[in-house]
């Protein structure tokens, strides 16, 4: 196998560096790349759009339709996570710590449901005693965390970043959560059913959006005939598209991040994990 | 000119691919993989390609790292090469 | 109206997107919601088809902006048949796929259509676009969406096939996106038309040379054409029903469309043909696929499988006229893309029958089933005769016309496989009738573990599609004279 | 001499792209362990994204971001001065693909995990034949 492995890795970098032969040298100003259509979007963009982060406008406006499916691929990929992984048997055994004492009770039946007090527990089976400074480090860290998300996702147009980093970050701020905490802690405040929900109303204002310029007179995702439903803001009007899909990929990529999260980590069984 | 720059990080980034694919502890390609991630995102920071090192930094250095050591908490750590 | 052509694709994402919003609100909506949304796109589609064939080559550009600035959709008259075919296959295996679903994979169904209606999306997306990037996001979409349902298929080969899957397709598509990079490189382009007017006459170059062999590779890849098509039998073979039914007619066939695009669209004839002489060494490439296949076909005791292999024996055929280098053997390769989509759709309608009522179609399982199932029988003896060219089915046309390609060129070779191909094929299937017909069925002492087991007719939903769908391989081998006429030789010109 | 320094530094970082991405290609098909071959395919897809952002480098020219936004009225943009957008974008795009192949990937090994108890493909092979 490594044999052929190597031959194939030679040929193919053979080939590759083949077609490098030719290349334009690396930064030149003057190669095709950087003079057909990206001097389009440099010198017309601010003027198009009014967006001065040209990438942010390239990808939510010019190619927005790529930008589309892009969000429909991770949200295939969170889908596929869950349906692969999701099991709805849940566990047999369950662990519960009473906390004055640190005794440990071990059910081993699942049918029987146990009602315990304030002062038990519930416990993941590799059970670590919580670390008090990781807990409170990361209580207080990660609302600056998600506010700093949302000024990703707000500020696409400006500054780098757009919906798709700030929700990986507001996404990586819950998963911080299960982390230092325990995943139950996660699940109970945010329900599977409502992650769902959400990967699928991010991709579907962003499909919205587009669809709503069709309905009103446009092509797919021409944010400039959404004019009359913001008067006022003629101007500005593609930007304001731009941010409306940006919130939509930031809202799916995020629950989708989370949704992914807690399938491996807990095999489908959204019981334990890290 | 940022060529000096750029192939001190490129030389870094190689090390650590080799090294990702062929550390004997998969934990251990985690980490380095982690770390390949974010030496690419400076790389691209340099050649200013700012939105693609965000994406990076936020997705190959942060997310994927965490899924691939949860992946490796539910398997294992073992590995044969 | 103008928007069709985006309706094809759009509508069926949406509908997606609500199925699997539904998913979490009340789960039997979904099913009906991914039907409006493939309904919706197989009128679109027709509509188009109409207006092509009326005004000529559609635009549709996305945001608006005209075309090597913005994406567009450029749909012309093959787009518009292969779209037709897409829609419309996609759409009867919903419906006469229905109760295998609810058999398989009964406890999450909504989620199920969702990534079903992703992956049509996909397949549609990458017929219609006229932007070389565009087609690179919608085959990941395609892909990521077959791996997923392939995983959901048999439990244990599932996901082992389906992470096999993974790294090859990964390979094709990375080669793809390469090879848009070395053009891009070249032309600073990404829209196919303006690629193509920007590459002419550069004859010379490594560069144009090197995209050109990565973009085709990756196709080749994601084609499944014969020394890389290692991950395509155990893919197919364990996926679920449903799965199986739509991607056997249409994933290799549409990268098959894919590969005539980038031929005839992006490098042109001139370049492949003139520039590199090309033309042989695929030839014997695709003869050797033909042969290949069908020889792996006899070697199988599965039948799902063995089909798998008849399909690499046919994306052969069609490489191999489209590499022809004359106008029949492109003529034959377009043909056979219908036809073959067609044909396998029915086969593996009347599999997917099988499976629903006997769960393992090992050949030795199937014994007396012409006396038990004898509607899907029907439909599938007339698939099997018309994947054997039998005259008045359509595959007999498409093989015609790939043959008088060969001859014309003179690749006598080509020729011999494809008879040799056809007669393994023969073969093969009158084994299978053989046993179906002649050798009574067990009588319950085989499947002792299961109790006796009374094998009866499948559904009449799956039967009235099977029966239709087998029906019209006769009146497409009827209307191919018009088809070609109409169709593929005023494309062609 | 000097024409093949600058020939090495012209053409440096598409070499070093090659060699990345053949490390992953190997890393992919040699490699025995499922996880070791994830991530050999993720340093596959991240050598070509690092192709890409050097297609659109130019020499002194800044972030695709306009300077002073808020008063470039009538101020004329040099194409120029920053560097290629295009390219980015289509790295986003290519970035998330890989980030969702990589998740999905990873899922299936803990799916195979479960079923077979090890990663490794000749014991996984193994394991089929014995069955």
């Amino acid at each position: 196998m490594r044999v052929i492995a190597f031959i194939v890795v030679c040929l193919t970098g053979a080939l590759l560096l083949y077609g490098t032969s030719e290349f334009p040298d690396w930064g030149d100003p003057k190669s095709p790349a950087s003079l057909h259509v990206s001097n389009y979007y440099i010198e017309k963009t601010y003027e198009d759009t009014h967006a001065p982060n040209f990438v942010t406008a390239v990808v939510t406006d010019y190619r927005g339709f790529d930008t589309m499916f892009e969000t429909a691929v991770i949200f295939t990929a969170g889908l596929g996570c869950f349906l692969l992984l999701r099991d709805f048997r849940g566990k047999k055994e369950h662990y519960y710590r009473h906390i004055p004492t640190g005794v440990i009770l071990h059910i081993k039946d699942e049918k029987k449901s146990l009602t315990v007090g304030k002062e038990f527990g519930y416990m993941d089976k590799e059970w670590v005693p919580p670390d008090l400074i990781n807990k409170t480090v990361c209580r207080i860290l990660i609302p600056f965390i998600q506010i700093y998300a949302l000024y990703v996702v707000a500020h696409g147009d400006f500054s780098p970043g757009g919906g798709f980093q700030g929700g990986v970050i507001f996404g990586s701020s819950l998963i911080l959560l299960a982390i230092s905490y325990d995943l139950k802690t996660l699940v109970k405040r945010i329900k599977e059913r409502l992650l769902g929900i959400f990967a699928a109303v991010g991709v579907l204002i962003y499909a919205g959006t587009g669809a709503l310029c069709l309905v009103m007179g446009g092509n797919f995702l021409d944010y400039g005939k959404l004019a009359p439903l913001f008067p006022g803001y003629e101007d500005h009007i593609r930007t304001l598209g731009m941010l409306v899909v940006e919130i939509g990929v930031g809202i799916a990529v995020m629950a989708v991040m989370t949704i992914i999260y807690i399938n491996i980590v807990s095999e489908g069984r959204h019981d334990e994990g890290l | 000119m940022h060529w000096p720059i750029d192939i001190i990080v490129l030389t870094f980034v190689i090390f650590c691919a080799i090294a990702a694919i062929s550390v004997k502890d998969l934990l251990g390609t985690a980490i380095l993989f982690g770390a390949y991630s974010f030496l690419m995102c400076l790389l691209w920071t340099v050649m200013g390609a700012v939105d693609v090192a965000f994406t990076e930094a936020s997705v190959g250095a942060g997310v994927s790292t965490v899924f691939f050591v949860a992946a490796i908490f539910r398997t294992s750590r073992r590995t044969k090469d | 109206m103008e928007h069709y052509a985006a309706l094809i694709v759009v509508a069926p994402f949406i509908t997606a997107l609500f199925a699997g919003l539904f998913v979490w609100i009340e789960e039997r909506l979904s099913y009906p919601i991914v039907l409006a949304g493939l309904a919706v796109s197989v009128y679109s589609a027709i509509q188009v088809l109409i207006q092509v064939m009326a005004v000529g080559t559609l635009q549709y550009k996305f945001a608006g902006w005209p075309p090597p600035i913005g994406i567009e959709y450029r749909i012309d008259l093959l787009n518009a048949m292969v779209l037709c075919l897409v829609s419309g296959i996609a759409f009867l295996n919903l419906i006469a796929s229905y109760r295998s679903v609810q058999q398989e994979i009964s406890d999450r169904t909504g989620s199920y259509f969702t990534v079903y209606n992703l992956f049509v999306t996909g397949l549609l997306g990458v017929t219609i676009t006229g932007d070389l990037f565009n087609l690179y996001v919608l085959i990941e979409i395609t892909s990521l969406t077959s791996y997923a349902q392939i995983a959901l298929g048999d439990k244990d080969r599932g996901p082992l096939a389906s992470l096999n899957y993974i790294f090859i397709g990964v390979i094709g598509a990375s080669f793809y996106l390469l090879g848009v990079g070395y053009l891009y490189m070249y032309t600073g382009s990404l829209n196919m038309a303006d690629v193509a007017v920007l590459i002419k006459g550069s004859q010379g170059s490594s560069t144009v040379l090197t995209a050109f062999i990565l973009c085709i590779l990756g196709i080749w890849i994601k084609m499944a054409l014969f020394p890389f098509h290692v991950w395509l039998p155990n893919a197919y073979t364990y996926s679920p029903v449903i799965f199986s039914r739509v991607v056997a007619p249409l994933m290799t066939k549409v990268m098959v469309y894919v590969m005539i695009r980038l031929m005839i669209t992006v490098f042109g004839y001139d370049y492949i043909f003139n520039t590199l002489h090309l033309s042989e060494a695929v030839v014997w490439l695709a003869t050797l696929a033909i042969l290949a296949g069908g020889v792996m076909a006899l070697a199988q005791k599965n039948l799902k499988k063995m089909l798998t292999y008849i399909i690499v024996c046919e994306i052969g055929y069609m490489v191999g006229g489209a590499w022809m280098g004359n106008q029949l053997g492109m003529t034959g390769a377009i043909l056979h893309i219908l036809n073959d989509a067609l044909m396998t759709f029915a086969l593996f309608l009347a599999v997917g029958n099988m499976v629903y009522r006997i769960e393992k179609v090992d050949i030795t399982d199937l014994k007396g089933l012409f006396g038990k199932m004898p509607w899907t029988m029907g439909g599938f003896v007339l698939a099997a005769l018309s994947i054997i060219g039998v005259p008045p089915t359509c595959g007999f046309f498409s093989k015609w016309y790939l043959i008088l390609g060969a001859m014309e060129k003179g690749a006598y070779h080509f020729v011999a496989a494809l008879v040799i191909s056809s007669l393994i094929c023969a073969v093969l299937f009158f084994k299978v009738f053989e046993i179906c017909f002649f050798e009574s069925g067990s009588h319950g002492h085989e499947h002792s573990s299961h109790g006796p087991v009374a094998i009866e007719e499948a559904p009449v939903s799956m039967l009235i599609i099977s029966g239709l769908v087998s029906l019209s391989l006769i009146v497409a081998g009827v209307y191919s004279g018009t088809i070609v006429n109409t169709i593929i030789l005023p494309f062609l010109k | 001499m000097s024409d093949v320094l600058s020939l090495i530094v012209a053409k440096y970082n598409y070499w070093l792209y090659v060699i990345l991405m053949m490390i992953g290609l190997y890393g992919m098909i040699a490699k025995n362990n499922l996880v070791k071959k994830i991530v050999g395919m993720n340093i596959f897809q991240t050598a070509i994204i690092l192709f890409y952002v050097s297609i659109g480098y130019k020499t002194d020219a800044t972030i695709p971001i306009l300077k002073n936004a808020h008063d470039a009225h009538g101020a004329a943009i040099h194409a120029a001065d920053y560097i290629n957008p295009l390219t980015s974008c289509l790295m986003l795009t290519a970035i998330v693909v890989s980030v969702a192949t990589f998740g999905y990937a990873m899922a299936l090994a803990v799916r195979i995990y479960q079923r077979y108890q090890t990663l490794e493909e000749d014991e996984l092979r193994m394991r089929l034949s014995e069955e």
